[in-house]
């Protein structure tokens, strides 16, 4: 709820902004200005609906989605892992112990498995 | 907040499934860290040893008299007796497979070529290789143990990804015919992906129905709750849906023949074998563990599902011209008469078992027959790659009357002849039926025997196209240019071996491994 | 108040499924069975709303990590047929038939 | 309770009622937009006073109304629409970027409980159990904006500035991800006030005192932090995806002027902050005093605001100091040094804390045998030495190459004397014969 | 447990695997062993039926063992007369047919050089007959009515071979078209079988345990349905017939043989022995309608035969004629004339293997099947001409041949039949005594067509029947005569056991039992 009323005045001021720019702003028209920039070149056809763009960007995107995906599985992990102790050292909540542990460890060494094939297979490098 | 359990987990009961996993893990460390002239050297022992390891481990276990009557892994996984009897059965289909694998020739050199450019030709004449292709398969085969096994929803789901996926990928890495390939392994993932999307809303309105993903969970809120919730009726369609896509089912075949006929067919060899007993097995567990409760209302259903999946699968067989295609369609019609056997399981329990012990039973014989027929057509060669086309076989009995006996012998079982596997699965299967429909006395039995008579025409038709190969084969005169069929690798040989020694042994002395089926199936699944 | 949400979720796994039955590019069609996941995941998480437990979020992780690995390996395999074929549209692939 | 309570939990959040909410929006709104006008000009009269020279000095005393003027000079240029763009996605594109960078310091504890208007309130806008996921995800949400940005303009340099930048964010983020981590195995929480308040005790270390501020505990996780917040922020060293000597404007070529550059340039500001903002949180402390010094109710605005500015100026002289990296470099060091050392010290600091655990016994809830975690433990610390030995290695290697590569450098000079020592081009170029030179006298052009 | 029938079974399997086994071009060696085999097993077929005493148990040389506990099933053989006479059938067919078929696989050609049918692999030709000899023997001695189906099912896969590879020029649709019906018919027995095992409930397939264990009239009739359906293929019984036709016309005149000699003998075997037993009152129940089929196949085989220009064809469709007899007489429910259907069944066996092998001699002539295409061949082949005649007059029951004896006993027993009354199926017996007339004017009527009148100018240069070719004829010949004046022994053994099928109908309607047992 605060959350939305923030949004509100951020979205509202960007729309804001946005939406005054023409008005505010003069008028001269010039066709080169108009066109893309590229360094004062003719500028590339550029192809409709968007360009292609090279694989690399691609397995960032894969690699990225598996890395976030072993975070979301860490997160969890880490805020149970310890036990919860009230102000008075009472425990509330008991960890999850040493088997957590043991399983966390085996969930990074699958996921390095991965990881070092990728790395092996560059992967990870950039051209 | 009070805290987590520390979950506990039997590794010693899982151990078949972590020996295949963990070797995966290896295999692709291997990938990334053996040269590449010694990868396939050390991949494919690797496989095997592992395969034959889990096993091993399985048949230890089950020869300490080790087999669980509570479901491990903090009621994850389920190691009961017709889990370790699928494992069984998975892991020798599988091997079978890896051993076709290991042949040279049905993979891709480098799978991100693009078929007819220059950078395949330069990773053709590099003999580059995918030895991806191994770790992959311990994946997917893991992946089926898991299937088989899941005790709940969620990691029944996971274990139908880490199965599928790999498989998607697979099928893909066809060298020969790199189009088709392709187009199959897009057609599998985006049906694959959309079927496995509506398990999963199955299951989430399962969820919210019973407040649980495990089965025996579902069972229990169903046994207190109100049947006729729309959630749990959902719910169970959607599931039922995702589940018969996996095995093949009629309105949900369509993949079939497209992905077996694209996929390089050691794989469809494993498709066909492995993923359908696991399958099986999946849908079973749910079946019976879960949705036991909800009999009356699956049973109409399914009923028109598995007459459809009989009929459909056969007859559309007739017109296949390509020799997977047709062995696709012919298993759907198996998947047809195995949902047959599916409709039997809803007894008391000692009837259930006669039932399950018949649908394990018709795994094993059907398995090892689809990897020997498979293995077969993988011999029979053209320049282009293998002789899909049912004219090229024309007259192979002429050209190579063993290999042409052999695969007619594999074709006579899957019709179910005498005096071979088929047949006894069949009538294990039709058995079941037919006493679960005698005895309940109720209109029900009419409908069963109903069904065994709509698989007794839906045999009949399909023994006509199995028929009409072997006619090809031994009555046609061979073309001229016909093709070539190589001298079979060890591993090819093995594999064609042992199926025909599986379907000629099962087929005369049934009695073994039957008793292994009901022994496994004495225990039920665990509940 | 759940309600509302299951039928949002309803309405974006119809949504979904209907994109992958009628839409031509496999992306596009890709998308939708994401699209469908997602629908799953909102009512994974209402649900769990609704029964007061926790299974349902975690399932939804789960889910989350089943689609990102369909995501690899999907898009691997569209931009590998698409390398192919210069195409993405699901009626091209038409070379499987009888 | 409330009345008494300095550090606010969990569950005095969502009470206000919603003028109080409105008027904590509105400030931290107001904070943030006088923020970035001053964050910019004190940005640059530092780099100037860094660099020796004078900065802005024009617009108001000590130049210090700059932005202000630069912003109104964008509202009154003309605002363009090249002609390939698409409309919609082109003008979302700003709006996407801004809208969660604000939101994201919506779950930044500024201090404790203040006194409101009369109503005890935590001066922070909201907190989540999931708080820092919330933050994260508007990081990931404003990527949205840069592809956007860069796809919609239709014109290479910004496609692959996009592009870049997305990719970039991502790994980054990566890296930052995990290293929250060891807060939260310490924390044991995700929302950003427990955080802080798990920081409050304070103590000493090794007989000095010291506050107990996770910067100190896990020094290997804020430095990675550091190092992610640059990337995240695309802060020089790190700031690629604008790099102007390989890309132009990046994703903002097509945006030349007008509000919607303005747009832009809040919205990297803004990263620049949340990144300064998240460090405090989780590692600095938030806004509570070290040494024991007062921080209670606004006494923790001043703090944090301290912190901040201290924060904000080391971005700052970072960006003084450094040169761009390479975008391979850049991609190397996320993906092979960062993730790898990052997991290594997470799972080190697990051991340490189930060892810690176990020692305490039965009533820390805490089961299992020391042997296993011992054993664990001797894993972990030999996996960890296994990624340093790797470096390590990987360092010598690149030492050698080099040592190598200048060998080699000198023998081809031993070989071609003529060179005189120096690597000469060769003559037969087109602008070495034939070619009119003509004298361009500067300014004119 | 008497090892004679576990013996009688193994002996040809093994001749198999040994023919099979030979090494390549050791065709001539294959044949001879094969005959070797087959006069082996006809031996110790004799010398066992020796033994077989008519007024013993019904069921002797009894051997069980358990095959597939947890299926019930039982490897359980065992021969009472009906069984006896037909394996005896059997067996002495096989090495006539090894004899007639020497070199049939060889290729065949004609005197023009004109190649029938190409050269074959010898080998599997034999070792497939060998098999089928085996099954025969098996699906008449199974007294396990799952292993009756074993055999009964597998039949057709060395048939179907033999049709498939070795036959004629449409010899694939015709084996494809045999096999689906057979399969058709078999799979709806195994239904039955099922159905048969859980509605009796005893656990068991063992034939005498489960006659009576069906009371429940609904049940009998759909597992007597599944049962009869799958007879009434196998014994080709219009309407589902048509692919005797093309089978026989197409397949080696030794597989003809056997085909239409012994594995259509099954059909109305089993309709004899389970049909009736199994399920007395849903066999009384349908009796009329089977009996009007019956009655219609004979009429229609007769007519339908007389207009065939194929010799194979004609004789096929007499057959079907003849097959109606058998039917009906085994559905007369009357001693006299079930024990003729029974000897019906040897008979035709004779008969008509004898017909169909002459045929093939004179068709291995020529090269056409047509009977157009011949005339006059009496006078080029005496020999030859005259086996054709006796077989041809055997097959229209000439007084004094074997058939004879047969269809009196059938259309007497028919006639006299208590099963509706007395003269009940007067009438049917009396409608299908026309087909007597009518088989005289299709036997006579190909026999003057192909064997009188002027010579045709291809038969010209035929040669007479050579040794084998005689050495293959005169033992049939001989067993037609011989019995037509002397079937005494036949009917000794078979009539003890059609009693017992009786007393088995009649479990539960005692007053017919006694009529039945008196006749």
């Amino acid at each position: 709820m605060p959350i939305l009323v923030l949004a509100i005045l951020a979205g509202g001021f960007a729309i804001f902004s946005v939406a005054v720019a023409p008005f505010t702003g003069p008028k001269r028209w010039n066709r080169a200005k108009l066109d893309a920039y590229e360094c004062g070149i003719e500028p590339t056809p550029q192809p409709v609906g968007g360009g292609r763009f090279p694989l690399k960007y691609m397995i960032t995107a894969m690699l990225f989605i598996v890395f976030d995906i072993e975070i979301i599985f860490l997160y969890p992990w880490a805020v149970s892992f310890a036990p919860l102790k009230g102000a008075d050292g009472q425990v509330i909540a008991s960890g999850l112990g040493v088997f957590a542990l043991v399983e966390m460890v085996l969930f990074i060494v699958t996921v390095l498995v991965a990881y070092a094939y990728v790395w092996r297979r560059k992967g990870l490098d950039w051209d | 907040m009070n805290g987590f359990e520390a979950p506990t987990i039997e590794y010693g009961q899982l151990a078949p499934l972590l020996l295949v996993f963990g070797a995966a893990c290896i295999g692709v460390l291997v990938e990334a860290f053996a040269p590449r002239y010694l990868r396939k050297s050390i991949q494919v022992p690797l496989s095997l040893l592992s395969l034959i390891g889990a096993f091993a481990l399985v048949i230890v276990q089950v020869a300490r008299g080790g087999v669980p009557t509570t479901a491990s892994a903090m009621g994850a996984v389920a190691v009961d007796g017709p889990s370790l009897f699928i494992w069984g059965v998975i892991l020798v289909l599988s091997l079978g497979a890896v051993l076709m694998v290991n042949d040279d020739g049905h993979f891709v050199a480098s799978a991100a070529a693009v078929p007819g450019s220059a950078d395949e030709e330069e990773a053709e004449t590099s003999g580059g290789a995918h030895t991806e292709v191994y770790p992959l398969v311990l994946f997917a085969v893991g992946g089926m143990l898991l299937f088989a096994a899941s005790h709940d929803l969620l990691v029944m789901f996971v274990a139908l990804e880490v199965m599928s996926l790999p498989l998607y990928l697979l099928c893909g890495l066809a060298r020969r015919r790199r189009l088709l390939s392709q187009e199959a392994s897009l057609k599998y993932f985006l049906l694959g992906a959309f079927s496995s999307a509506f398990f999963l809303y199955g299951m989430a309105m399962i969820y919210g129905y019973a407040g649980t993903v495990s089965l025996p969970g579902i069972s229990q809120a169903m046994s207190t709750g109100s049947l006729m919730d729309p959630l749990l009726l959902l719910g169970f369609s959607l599931l039922g849906v995702g589940l018969l896509f996996k095995i093949g089912a009629a309105p949900f075949h369509a993949w079939k023949p497209d992905v077996y006929q694209g996929a390089p067919t050691p794989i469809t060899a494993l498709m066909a074998s492995g993923t359908l007993v696991a399958a099986m097995g999946a849908v079973l567990r749910v079946f019976w563990v879960a949705l036991g409760n909800l009999d009356w209302d699956w049973r109409p259903v399914m009923w028109v599902v598995a007459a459809l999946t009989m009929i459909v699968g056969a007859i559309l067989a007739i017109t296949q011209t390509d020799i997977k295609r047709m062995l696709a369609y012919s298993s759907i019609a198996h998947a047809g008469f195995l949902l047959i056997g599916v409709m039997a399981t809803f007894e008391a329990a000692e009837k259930n078992a006669a039932s399950l012990s018949a649908i394990l039973f018709y795994l094993l014989v059907y398995g090892f027959t689809t990897v020997g027929a498979f293995a077969v057509v993988t011999m029979v060669r053209d320049p282009g790659g293998e002789a899909g086309h049912l004219s090229r076989w024309a007259g192979l009995g002429k050209r190579s009357p063993l290999l042409a006996g052999v695969f007619a012998f594999f074709l006579l079982a899957f019709a179910g002849i005498p005096l071979t596997s088929g047949f006894f699965g069949k009538y294990a299967v039709f058995a079941a039926a037919v006493s679960s429909g005698t005895q309940t006395g109720d209109s029900m039995g009419a409908w069963m025997t109903g069904l065994v008579v709509v698989g007794v025409i839906a045999s009949a038709i399909a023994a006509f196209f199995y028929v009409r190969v072997i006619v090809l084969m031994f009555f046609s005169e061979p073309a001229a240019d016909g093709p070539t069929v190589v001298a079979p690798s060890m591993g090819t040989a093995v594999v064609i071996g042992v199926a025909l020694l599986v379907t000629v042994g099962v087929g005369l002395f049934p009695q073994p491994a039957l008793d292994i089926a009901n022994q496994a199936a004495s225990g039920l699944f665990i509940r | 108040m759940t309600t509302q949400y299951l039928i949002l979720s309803g309405l974006i796994f119809a949504i979904g499924a209907l994109g992958v039955l009628i839409r031509r590019n496999a992306i596009v069609v890709f998308m939708c069975v994401e699209l469908m996941l997602n629908a799953c995941n909102l009512a994974f998480v209402t649900f769990a709303r609704q029964n007061g437990n926790l299974e349902g979020q975690i399932i939804a992780f789960f889910v989350m990590v089943v689609a990102a690995a369909e995501v690899v390996v999907g898009l691997a395999i569209i931009v590998t047929i698409f390398r192919t074929r210069r195409s993405a549209s699901v009626d091209d692939a038409n070379l499987l038939k009888y | 309770m409330i009345l008494l309570a300095t550090e606010p939990t969990l569950a005095d959040f969502g009470k206000d009622p919603l003028w109080i909410t409105i008027v904590k929006a509105l400030m931290l709104f107001v904070f943030l937009m006088l923020g970035i006008l001053f964050g910019v000009w004190y940005e640059r009269k530092l780099i100037s006073k860094l660099q020796n020279r004078i900065g802005p000095n024009r617009a108001g005393k000590f130049g210090l109304l700059q932005s202000v003027a630069d912003g109104l000079k964008m509202g009154l240029k003309e605002d363009l629409f090249p002609n390939t763009v698409d409309k919609a996605l082109y003008l979302m594109a700003p709006v996407i970027m801004v809208i969660p960078a604000f939101l994201a310091f919506s779950i930044t504890p500024f201090a404790g409980m203040v006194n409101l208007f009369g109503v005890q309130t935590p001066l922070q806008l909201v907190d989540l159990p999931v708080a820092v996921l919330f933050m994260l995800a508007m990081g990931a949400i404003s990527v949205y904006g840069v592809v956007l940005a860069g796809w919609s303009s239709r014109s290479p340099y910004a496609l692959l500035g996009g592009l870049r930048s997305a990719a970039q964010v991502v790994s980054y983020e990566i890296a930052m991800g995990l290293s929250f981590v060891g807060v939260f195995l310490f924390a044991g929480t995700l929302s950003t006030s427990e955080i802080v308040k798990a920081q409050a005790t304070g103590g000493e270390f090794w007989g000095i005192p010291m506050p107990s501020w996770y910067v100190v505990l896990l020094l290997p996780s804020f430095l990675i932090f550091v190092i992610c917040g640059f990337g995240e922020a695309a802060r020089i060293p790190f700031d690629l995806p604008e790099g102007e000597g390989e890309l132009v404007g990046g994703f903002q070529t097509e945006y030349s002027s007008s509000l919607k550059f303005a747009l832009i340039m809040m919205g990297e500001y803004l990263h620049t902050f949340t990144a300064s903002a998240m460090a405090i949180t989780l590692f600095l402390g938030g806004w509570q005093a070290p040494f024991g010094l007062p921080d209670e109710g606004w006494w923790g605005l001043l703090w944090f605001f301290i912190k901040f500015v201290l924060v904000f100026s080391f971005v700052v002289w970072v960006r003084a100091s450094l040169p761009r990296v390479r975008y391979d470099q850049l991609m190397s060091l996320g993906w092979k040094v960062l993730i790898p050392l990052n997991l290594a010290w997470i799972m080190l600091v697990a051991s340490v804390r189930a060892i810690m655990y176990v020692r305490e016994g039965p009533t820390s809830g805490f089961e299992g045998s020391m042997a296993v975690v011992l054993t664990i433990t001797a894993i972990v610390v030999l996996g960890a030495l296994g990624i340093w030995a790797r470096f390590d290695t990987v360092n010598q290697r690149r030492k050698e190459a080099e040592k190598a590569k200048i060998a080699a450098e000198f023998e081809e000079l031993d070989r071609e004397p003529t060179a005189g020592g120096f690597p000469v081009p060769p003559l037969d170029l087109p602008h070495y014969h034939g070619v009119q030179h003509k004298e361009v006298p500067s300014g004119t052009n | 447990m008497s090892p004679w029938l576990p013996i009688l079974m193994a002996v040809p399997v093994l001749g198999a695997v040994v023919v099979a086994l030979l090494p390549k071009g050791s065709d001539k060696l294959a044949k001879q062993v094969t005959l070797l085999v087959s006069l082996v097993v006809m031996v110790l077929t004799l010398v066992m039926a020796v033994q077989f005493s008519p007024r013993g148990d019904r069921f002797q040389f009894v051997a069980e063992y358990n095959w597939i506990p947890s299926f019930g099933v039982k490897f359980g053989v065992g021969v009472d007369g009906v069984a006896l006479v037909l394996i005896a059938l059997s067996v002495v067919l096989v090495p006539i047919v090894v004899l007639a078929s020497w070199n049939d696989a060889d290729g065949v050609k004609t005197a023009d050089g004109t190649v029938i049918a190409p050269k074959r692999s010898v080998k599997t030709y034999f070792s497939l007959l060998l098999v089928l000899e085996t099954m025969m023997i098996g699906v008449f001695a199974a007294t396990d009515i799952f292993l009756f189906y074993i055999f009964f099912e597998a039949m057709l896969i060395p048939m179907y071979f033999m049709i498939g590879s070795y036959g004629g020029a449409q010899r694939s649709y015709a084996a494809v078209k045999f096999l689906l019906y057979s399969l058709f018919g078999g799979l709806l027995m195994l239904v039955a079988v099922i159905g048969l095992y859980f509605a009796a409930g005893k656990g068991t397939f063992m034939f005498p345990e489960l006659v009576g264990a069906i009371q429940d009239p609904a049940t009998q009739k759909w597992l007597f349905a599944g049962f009869f359906i799958a007879f009434a293929i196998k014994a080709p019984l219009v309407p589902v017939h048509t692919w005797l036709p093309d089978a026989a016309a197409q397949a080696p005149a030794g597989a003809a043989v056997l085909l239409v000699g012994v594995l259509d003998k099954v059909g109305t075997f089993g309709m004899l022995r389970f049909c009736l037993e199994l399920f007395p009152e849903a066999a009384k129940a349908f009796t009329m309608p089977i009996v009007v089929l019956a009655v219609i196949s004979i009429i229609y085989g007769a007519i339908v035969a007389i207009g065939q220009t194929d010799m194979k064809r004609l004789i096929a469709y007499t057959s079907i004629s003849h097959f109606g007899f058998i039917v009906m007489g085994v559905f007369a429910m009357s001693q006299v004339a079930q024990s003729g259907a029974a000897l019906y069944m040897v008979n035709h066996g004779f008969a008509t293997g004898a017909l169909f092998l002459v045929a093939g001699f004179l068709i291995s002539r020529r090269g056409s099947p047509y009977i157009a295409d011949y005339g006059g061949v009496q006078k080029v082949a005496p020999v030859l001409a005259g086996f054709f005649l006796v077989a041809g007059l055997a097959g229209l029951s000439l007084p004094g041949l074997s058939s004879f004896v047969s269809e009196f006993m059938v259309m007497v027993g028919t006639y006299s039949s208590q099963a509706f009354g007395s003269g009940g199926l007067a009438v049917a017996a009396i409608v299908s005594a026309v087909a007597v007339i009518l088989a005289a004017v299709y036997i006579l009527w190909m026999v003057q067509r192909a064997l009188n009148g002027p010579t045709a100018e291809s038969v010209k240069g035929f040669k007479d029947l050579n040794v084998r070719e005689v050495v293959v004829l005169a033992p049939l010949v001989a067993l037609i005569i011989g019995f037509g004046f002397f079937p005494k022994p036949l009917l000794d053994v078979i009539t003890p056991s059609v009693q017992h099928t009786l007393t088995n109908v009649d479990v539960k309607n005692p007053a017919i039992a006694e009529k039945g047992a008196g006749e």
